[in-house]
């Protein structure tokens, strides 16, 4: 029942918040907070409860008949769920308060927060459904809430744009998912989740099937947690406000792509294509997506890649198909979530300062901002795979799986995976390093000249209710380790750190750190990325992947519409109306010839008499 | 013999009389009609609630000889077919007769426009629960000519000889479709020799004679529909028509074909439906796209949704295509979801043509979100649910319309529909387009007009009804889904 | 040989004779009576023959027969059946109706009580005749008794040179359609050598039959039956000679001489060439499609209220014509008479009500606009009548009616004439529509007091007599009388009828049995 | 080919050549006097087919009575003595191409219905005024009766159409 | 004889006469033109008579009513020629036009059932 509870509780509270928003202006942040609160203490109560070893608890019985298989209403809650309840609604209370702080005074606040419950309780309703259907439902409500979010700034073009884009690409990779479902329930004969992991296991999906199913499936997650080929809507959806972003990257939007796989793995394992597939895309994403975070010249554009980048890796670990892998994937989901929030919402704060998204004029904030200053500076860490933090414990579980799989397993998955993993780690590493060095040290950018110079100085530290969830994350940053090598909760074994790939990793992100401050002060302390030359700006452009569509899909679709307006008016319309004048013109004939000459009436009777008779006699000779 | 259907088609007609007679002002009269609506409304409930469980049975039967010389007889009732959307009609005519009463034309006859509106209600009422072919064909009739004063007297006061084309054409499209279907019925007599549906039903037709009938019947119900390509007098008759009669034309008349093609279809000509069903479902698929496509183009607000409705009505024809319980289950959900929605989409947009004007895009500008929030607000959701937002009353009807095709009748080719399903899904993807685009360019951007009047308390009494059945529908579907196999399927698998 | 007279079976046309010349009588002798005793006597007469028509239900009765010698099959003249008594029951109704709507004339002075009766009730005996007929002779000859005082009728208003204009044209027409009938007779004859119904029906079926004479001789017959049905080719006269006539005759015209018409095709078609049914179903068929389209697309565009109702009833007479295309078995000969009972009533009901607005000075669409709202009895009547002919709801009457036409041309397997007849139905709709709606449209400034500004002066120039200028006929017409009681009585009556038959249709198909 | 038939022949080539001066003459008087010449000779025909009684009723009835009645006619109306050249419209073309067609139709069709068939005439044919009289109220007496009503109804019509107007019975 | 000789002199006469009826614009000339076609059916009629040896004289009695009716029909259609002669001051058929099928030849408002 509490399970429940965490997804009733929201919606409750944004109904409330809406409706009592116009007679009480702080009802809205109050009931957001209550709210998510309370959700937060129900899941944190399912966690406990599942983390204690207890098994799986199934709420609810209904279910609707479709003439097909039925539709059940069941919500299951195993410790993976459980996890991930805890972390979206722990990362949505945070979000909650510190958007006190940074929508202060915003008149579309009650409506920020109604979408931010509901966004919540989509996410859980995702992580606890036990039916394909009811996932679907909040897989989709959460696309919804995040279009609304995205363009929770409507009068700004970006914000238009990046919503509409957001909601389109990711509803194009739903589709897929939807009739994955089909396939899933058609083959399993239940859309019960639970029902078609067992149906997986028995062997009771043939590979065919289940190969269809997965790639299928796939595509939606492609779409939801921003992999390529649907991966640009992801930071274009930055203009929204920077709190949602954090929401999106750490617990809600994108994780859900990779729970889903990692719920729907044993269907997975069914199939090598899919695998391959799976990997096939982590990898090119992993690498490109932080390629282009190197390149990128906005904060948040940055981290957004950084996101991909990172889904990707655990898509990797994912798509070795082993339990080091799965464990992998899932432990990095978690540690991502906490040092992704912590991330963007010290971004949040330095925006919120600055004024600016742009790196370049940033600079020198370490005096302004200490706290976001240190707490950021953890998060990048832990980005970068520094130890002891979280990150760190995460990444060297994906990559111990992938060595694991690349020498004692597969091969043809593990190798790709394992060497994009470590380049991965390398650019993680610099494009980290690049963004803190420009941000926090290094001198002020001069006065910023351009249409988002809001406020340029002086630059304060954020309000306490800012601050205060940084801190909160920055400790589970550099305490989460724990939680990574004891994933006993998730009811995996007890992660053993693997010296040699620590060591590894700790090299390669040393020696890329190294470089990149070195090119730094080389290029008088301000852009280290020019190092790449003409490459760079092939990377700011993102390889042109948006131009790219926007000649295969976008203009082909407005082409497609114009035509068919041009045919509605000019190939349809005509036969109405031709029928209307023709229909005038025949009654005009008609009484053109009835002139009232008696002469021509007999004449037509004749001839009528006539014809009618040489015809019959023809007929009849 | 005055069952509760009688009540049903009954009360309206008091209703219309008692607003065309009864003294003093005209919100006297209007008040009447509501009270007849109401009460319609309330009664309609129950035999839907009757229903729940088994969708077999007919409930409130009533059989008596009508016209003994030619075996037609007075036979009506509802099953899981009917019941839905006989509570729907009755809530529609509810919701406009409640926004006629604040609001009423501006070239007067308010007392009129009601009546009319009451006979439509009446005429639909009987549609839908007539169980004999004749008696069928005479409510089908009944319709007509009030909808067609209501297009061309109440409708676009711009516009005059537009609006009388536009109600002509309606009408002129329709009877010739409708006299199709009375030949499909009279052809079903020849070789049965009986009008009565249930009869038909047992007795089953040769699956020759199904074949003709049926493809009769696909033109017909298809000019209504409309059906892509009988598609064109649609933007018209909804551009020019008044608000309620927007209202009633996509959330009632459109349904009276699909209906019909769905009633008949699955009662009747099952077998025979078989060699069309591929090309109904083709159709409707191309018509998603194309209406889809459309609406991209489209400059102005009603137009728009007037073609989305054909998008939508292609998901339902799709549905009736497949000729599985699911389908038909689909296609009424389809039906029922279309109405609520597009009647909420076209109040809403109703309301802002009341404010600007008009109902183009040009002229109504942008940043409806700064300039009428709740307004903008409520179309915004209105769009979100047409587009198929899970949670919302859209998605099942398309969602269960694509698991249909996925699914089809064994008789038909599997791999037809699954072209089909893909087709739609493509459909889907493009409504979700054309509706967040509507958004950005009416509610969202810089707002550079002055603000507008926000929704009234009138309107939100007309409104709220529709707004609670779009989230009801979607969150608990079983409202509808409660029949895995309706009537008369246990022939087909 | 002597044929002995049955006189029992030829009671009613006999009674409907008694009154016509009854009324003559009447109004000679009694002059200072003439404004209502002719037309007393003349329903009197009506109504005993419509006595004797109940009475003699469900006997079939064959009188003036043949002797059967040199092995000749038995002819008869007459030949009295039930669906011949509906035929019957009809004329005599409508007639009725028709004479009622002529009686204020009477008063007015502006048609001859006595003879307007005498001629009015001497055709529709020959309408009675020609449904009885059993040999070509008698059916010949019964067509002229319909055709010869209808001239008459429609050139009865002496100072009106439309109406004579009117009254030649339909001469001309309707001698030359009848010669041809005439020429086709005699072809008939010559192919078989024999008119009597049993003979040729038995020749024509025989190798002796001489084709091709015998098929062109029963489609010339045809012509003139089509002529009065106002079928195309054979229409042209009708909207001219509406327009011409006094609106009661023309009323008449278009219910009784068509009905006469029509009977007289199934009595020729069935009777005599029931072997040919594959031609004759054909040859109708097409007439039939043509002749609703032409008369359809003609009417479209019409803004006289007696043209607009002229061309109609040439498109009703295309859907008249389908059940007898449909092989006019029995089930269609019940369709056909079905349809003809609505088509009568809700059409009187239209001309009565036209008639009402003449009456106020309103000849046009356009002159009619709010008639509704001033005059609601004649408006919502008027109203009421053109949605039953066109068929559609709240006109249900007009509605089922059509149904039955679409059944006996889908049960023939005509589905090509139902798919013409869809069409059409629809075509018709909109001009229907476009009169209706300008009923029930605002009363425009200044309508109704047209002519109250007539300069006195003319009005004697009409006391003077002398004259026959459009001018002095106009002027007193415009003058707004109100309007007769009797007119509005034909009005409610059609009205009642076609609403309670449109609630309960069952009765309309009594002809079913 | 005997002498009836030599008769018969001459007969219809007077009947048919008046018939054209009927059509084409320019006086009206002539017409009706041409269309004498026709009626006459084909009462003459009849008598050659043994229509006794018919071609004298042909006589009586045509030469006598219509005849007259439309020499009245013609004075009535006031009909110029002399020649007119506007008497035939303007559809002559049209009249003679449809005249033309109609006769062709119905020579194809008696030529193919009757090929070379011949009447012979036998004494019981004599279609004498008894013999006639006989089967009229015989075998025909209804439609006797039924024509009866025909003419007079023509005789009323004929009269109420042509009485001049009297003041309206009101006024009376 | 023959029997087509009699036919095709009827069929010749019918042809004269359907041409005198619709080129000939004097109503009278019109009317004999019918008398004409009605002749060509008597001709036929006896005819026919003769070549089936009727002994119900069929055809020759229908050609004496036809004769009555031809009567009949030219009495009464010479009297509707004298009215048309009264109103118009003339029978050309061709110039009677008042009642054509025109919205220009707007119509005078007596052509109701009343006028007098």
């Amino acid at each position: 029942m509490t399970a429940f509870a965490v997804i009733v509780l929201p919606i409750i509270a944004a109904i409330s918040a809406v409706g009592a928003a116009h007679r009480w202006e702080r009802a809205a942040p109050a009931f957001g907070i209550g709210g998510t609160a309370a959700a937060w203490a129900a899941a944190v109560a399912v966690g406990v409860q599942q983390w204690g070893g207890a098994d799986p608890s199934v709420v609810g019985d209904g279910y609707v008949d479709t003439g097909g298989f039925p539709i059940s209403f069941v919500l299951r809650v195993d410790q993976l769920s459980a996890s991930m309840l805890v972390l979206a609604t722990s990362v949505a209370l945070l979000v909650q308060v510190y958007s006190v702080g940074y929508l202060r005074g915003d008149p579309r606040y009650p409506s920020y927060v109604a979408f931010v419950c509901l966004f919540t309780s989509a996410m859980a309703l995702v992580v606890t459904a036990d039916d394909l259907f009811v996932l679907l439902v909040g897989w989709e409500v959460m696309g919804a809430c995040s279009y609304l979010l995205i363009g929770h700034h409507w009068e700004l073009e970006p914000a238009r744009a990046g919503a509409v884009k957001a909601f389109v690409m990711t509803r194009v990779g739903d589709l897929g998912l939807l009739v994955g479902i089909f396939v899933l329930g058609k083959a399993a004969e239940t859309y019960r989740v639970s029902g078609v992991i067992e149906a997986a296991l028995a062997g009771e999906i043939g590979t065919g099937t289940a190969t269809t199913a997965c790639l299928l499936v796939l595509c939606g997650v492609v779409g939801k947690s921003a992999q390529f080929p649907l991966h640009t809507w992801l930071p274009d959806a930055m203009p929204g406000p920077t709190p949602i972003s954090a929401l999106i990257h750490a617990a809600t939007m994108v994780a859900a792509g990779v729970f889903l796989v990692a719920r729907l793995l044993p269907v997975f394992v069914l199939s090598d294509v899919a695998l391959g597939v799976l990997s096939a895309v982590a990898v090119v994403t992993m690498l490109g997506a932080s390629l282009f975070a190197l390149a990128a010249d906005d904060l948040k554009r940055v981290l957004a890649w950084s996101t991909v980048s990172q889904l990707a890796l655990m898509f990797g670990a994912l798509s070795l198909g082993t339990v080091d892998g799965y464990a992998a994937g899932v432990l990095h989901l978690l540690s991502h979530g906490v040092f992704k929030a912590l991330l963007f919402l010290a971004a949040g704060s330095v925006i919120h300062a600055v004024g600016t998204q742009r790196l370049s004029s940033m600079g020198g904030l370490r005096r302004a901002m200490p706290w976001t200053f240190a707490t950021m500076t953890v998060g990048f860490a832990a980005l970068a795979g520094v130890p002891p933090l979280v990150g760190f414990f995460s990444k060297d579980a994906v990559l111990a799986a992938a060595v694991d799989a690349a020498f004692h397993g597969e091969a043809g998955r593990g190798w790709p995976v394992l060497v994009a993993a470590l380049l991965t780690t390398v650019l993680t590493t610099a494009y980290c390093v690049r963004a803190w060095l420009m941000v926090f040290l290094g001198a002020r950018a001069g006065q910023v000249t351009g249409p988002d110079a809001v406020v340029v100085a002086p630059v304060h530290e954020s309000p306490p209710e800012m601050v205060g969830p940084l801190g909160v994350l920055a400790a589970l940053g550099v305490l989460g380790g724990v939680a990574v090598l004891r994933p006993t909760y998730l009811g995996l074994e007890p992660e053993h750190l693997h010296v040699g790939v620590a060591l590894t990793s700790i090299v390669l992100v040393g020696l890329s750190a190294f470089v990149v401050v070195a090119e730094w002060s080389r290029s008088q302390r301000c852009e280290p990325a020019e190092v790449l030359g003409p490459f760079r700006t092939v990377l700011a452009r993102e390889a042109s992947y948006d131009t790219l569509l926007d000649h295969a899909v976008v203009r082909p679709t407005w082409r497609l519409s114009r035509l068919t307006a041009v045919v509605e008016s000019d190939v349809v319309e005509p036969y109405p109306r031709g029928a209307d004048t023709g229909a005038g013109w025949a009654s005009r004939l008609l009484r053109w010839f009835h002139d009232g000459d008696v002469q021509r009436y007999v004449t037509v009777i004749v001839l009528g008499a006539v014809s009618v008779a040489v015809v019959v006699g023809m007929v009849r000779p | 013999m005055i069952g509760g259907l009688e009540l049903l088609l009954l009360l309206p007609m008091a209703g219309a009389t008692a607003a065309l007679t009864v003294r003093g002002r005209d919100g006297v009269a209007v008040w009447c009609g509501l009270a007849a609506a109401t009460v319609t409304l309330v009664v309609s409930i129950w035999p839907w609630v009757a229903l729940h469980g088994d969708g077999r049975v007919f409930v409130a039967e009533t059989d008596v000889a009508w016209i003994e010389p030619l075996g037609i007889r007075w036979h009506l009732g509802l099953d899981d077919l009917s019941a839905p959307l006989v509570v729907l009609t009755t809530l529609l005519t509810w919701c406009c007769l409640v926004s006629l009463l604040r609001r009423p034309p501006d070239c007067g006859g308010v007392r009129q426009l009601v009546a009319l509106v009451l006979v439509i209600e009446m005429g639909s009422i009987g549609t839908f629960a007539a169980l004999d072919l004749i008696v069928f064909f005479v409510f089908f009739e009944v319709v007509l000519i009030p909808m067609w004063f209501v297009i061309a007297l109440w409708g676009d006061p711009h516009d005059v000889v537009g609006r009388r084309r536009a109600a002509t054409r309606f009408l002129v499209v329709t009877v010739i479709g409708s006299a199709l279907v009375l030949v499909a019925f009279l052809v079903l007599r020849a070789d049965t020799g009986t009008f009565d549906i249930v009869l038909l039903r047992e007795r089953g037709v040769a699956t020759g004679t199904g074949t003709v009938v049926a493809t009769l019947l696909l033109m017909g119900f298809g000019a209504k529909v409309p059906m892509w390509p009988l598609h064109f007098w649609l933007p018209d008759a909804h551009s020019k028509a008044p608000t309620v009669g927007s209202v009633l034309l996509a959330g009632v008349l459109l349904k009276l074909g699909t209906y019909g093609l769905l009633r008949f279809w699955r009662d009747v000509v099952p077998d025979g439906a078989v060699a069309v069903a591929p090309y109904l479902g083709a159709l409707g698929v191309v018509g998603i796209v194309y209406g889809a496509l459309a609406c991209l183009a489209q400059r102005d607000l009603k137009r728009l949704i007037a073609y989305s409705s054909i998008g939508h009505m292609g998901f339902v024809l799709l549905a009736i295509s497949v000729l599985t319980p699911q389908g038909a289950l689909a296609a009424n959900y389809g039906n029922v979801a279309h109405g609520v929605i597009t009647g909420l989409l076209f109040f809403v947009v109703g309301a802002v043509k009341d404010r600007v004007g008009s109902s183009d895009l040009d002229v109504v500008g942008e940043a409806l979100y700064a300039r009428a929030p709740r307004l903008g607000a409520i179309f915004a959701f209105a769009a979100l649910a047409s587009l198929g937002l899970p949670g919302l009353a859209g998605f099942w009807g398309e969602m269960l319309a694509l698991l249909a095709a996925f699914d089809p009748n064994p008789a038909l080719a599997r791999s037809t529909y699954l072209v089909l399903m893909v087709i739609a899904a493509v459909g889907v993807a493009l409504t979700a387009v054309y509706f967040v685009v509507a958004i950005r360019r009416v509610c969202q951007g810089v707002a550079d007009r002055d603000a507008l009047p926000d929704v009234a308390t009138d309107e939100w009494v007309s409104w709220t009804p529709l707004v609670l059945a779009t989230v009801a529908l979607g969150i608990f579907p079983v409202l509808m889904l409660w029949s895995a196999v309706p009537a008369g399927l246990a022939g087909s698998p | 040989m002597t044929q002995s007279v049955d006189w029992w079976s030829i009671a009613a046309p006999l009674c409907a004779l008694a009154g016509a010349v009854g009324a003559l009588v009447v109004d000679a002798f009694t002059p200072r009576l003439s404004r209502w005793l002719p037309s007393v006597v003349g329903l009197t007469g009506l109504v005993a023959s419509a006595g004797f028509v109940m009475a003699s239900y469900d006997e079939p009765r064959a009188a003036f027969c043949l002797p059967t010698t040199l092995g000749r099959p038995q002819d008869c003249s007459w030949l009295v059946a039930d669906p011949t008594l509906i035929w019957w029951t009809v004329v005599l109704a409508a007639t009725a109706l028709v004479l009622i709507l002529l009686t204020p004339s009477y008063a007015r002075g502006e048609l001859p009580a006595g003879e307007t009766t005498f001629l009015l009730l001497a055709s529709a005996t020959g309408a009675l005749v020609v449904a009885a007929s059993g040999d070509l002779v008698t059916l010949v000859i019964g067509m002229e008794t319909v055709s010869l005082p209808a001239f008459a009728l429609v050139g009865l208003r002496r100072r009106d040179r439309r109406g004579a204009e009117a009254a030649l044209k339909y001469f001309v027409a309707s001698v030359v359609a009848t010669a041809i009938t005439l020429l086709g007779v005699s072809m008939v004859y010559g192919a078989t050598g024999s008119l009597g119904s049993g003979s040729v029906a038995t020749a024509a079926g025989l190798e002796t039959a001489v084709t091709p004479v015998i098929g062109v001789g029963m489609v010339l017959t045809i012509v003139g039956l089509g002529f009065k049905v106002a079928a195309v080719p054979f229409h042209a006269w009708v909207p001219d000679t509406y327009v011409g006539a006094p609106i009661p005759v023309a009323a008449y015209l278009s219910v009784v001489s068509k009905a006469a018409g029509l009977v007289g095709i199934v009595v020729v078609l069935t009777r005599f060439f029931p072997v040919y049914a594959d031609t004759w179903t054909v040859v109708i068929g097409v007439l039939a499609a043509v002749t609703m389209t032409v008369g359809n697309l003609a009417a479209l565009r019409q803004l006289h209220a007696v043209r607009l109702l002229a061309w109609s009833s040439v498109a009703q007479a295309g859907y008249l014509l389908v059940p007898i295309a449909a092989g006019a078995s029995g089930d269609g000969v019940a369709a056909l008479q079905s349809y003809l009972v609505m088509y009568a009533v809700v059409n009187l009901g239209a001309f009565a009500a036209v008639l009402g607005a003449a009456t106020l000075g309103a000849v046009r669409v356009d002159d009619m606009t709010g008639l509704a709202r001033t005059h609601p009895w004649l408006g919502i009547g008027l109203a009421f009548a053109l949605l039953c002919l066109a068929g559609l709801p709240p006109g249900v009457v007009g509605l089922v009616a059509k149904v039955v036409i679409f059944q006996a041309a889908v049960d023939a397997d005509q589905l090509w004439l139902a798919v013409v007849l869809a069409v059409n139905v629809a075509i018709g709709l909109v001009y229907y529509l476009r009169f209706v709606v300008a009923l029930f449209m605002p009363v425009p400034e200044g309508a109704w007091e047209a002519g109250e500004d007539e300069p006195a002066d003319e009005m004697r120039g009409i006391a003077e007599g002398e004259g026959g200028t459009v001018a002095t006929a106009r002027a007193v017409v415009v003058r707004p009388s109100d309007v007769p009681w009797t007119t509005e009585f034909v009005v409610g009556l059609t009205l009642a009828a076609s609403v309670v038959l449109s609630v309960f249709p069952g009765p309309l198909f009594f002809p079913y049995g | 080919m005997n002498g009836v038939e030599v008769l018969v022949v001459g007969l219809g080539v007077v009947a048919v050549g008046s018939a054209l001066l009927v059509a084409t003459s320019s006086h009206l008087v002539h017409c009706a006097l041409w269309l004498v010449v026709t009626l006459g000779s084909l009462a003459g025909i009849y008598l050659l087919l043994a229509a006794e009684f018919v071609a004298w009723v042909q006589v009586l009835i045509y030469l006598g009575a219509v005849v007259v009645l439309l020499l009245f006619a013609l004075m009535l109306t006031r009909a110029p003595t002399g020649p007119l050249d506007d008497l035939t419209g303007p559809s002559r073309v049209v009249g003679v191409v449809v005249g033309a067609a109609t006769a062709a139709v119905l020579v194809t069709t008696f030529a193919l219905g009757f090929g070379d068939a011949r009447i012979d005439i036998g004494p019981g044919d004599i279609g004498s005024a008894g013999a006639v009289g006989a089967t009229l109220f015989g075998s025909w007496v209804l439609a006797f009766e039924v024509l009866s009503v025909v003419l007079l109804a023509a005789l009323i019509g004929a009269i109420v159409i042509s009485r001049r107007p009297e003041t309206p019975v009101g006024e009376r | 004889m023959p029997v087509l000789l009699p036919l095709v002199v009827s069929s010749l006469l019918f042809g004269i006469g359907v041409y005198i009826v619709l080129a000939r614009r004097h109503a009278v000339l019109v009317l004999m033109g019918v008398e004409l076609m009605l002749n060509a059916v008597n001709l036929n009629l006896v005819a026919f008579d003769a070549y089936w040896h009727d002994v119900l004289d069929s055809g020759q009695v229908l050609a004496l009513y036809v004769i009555a009716i031809a009567a009949a029909e030219i009495g009464l259609g010479l009297a509707i020629v004298l009215l048309v002669y009264r109103s118009h001051r003339h029978i050309d058929l061709d110039q009677l036009r008042e009642l054509a099928d025109r919205d220009d030849a707007d119509y005078p408002r007596d052509s109701s059932g009343v006028a007098s």
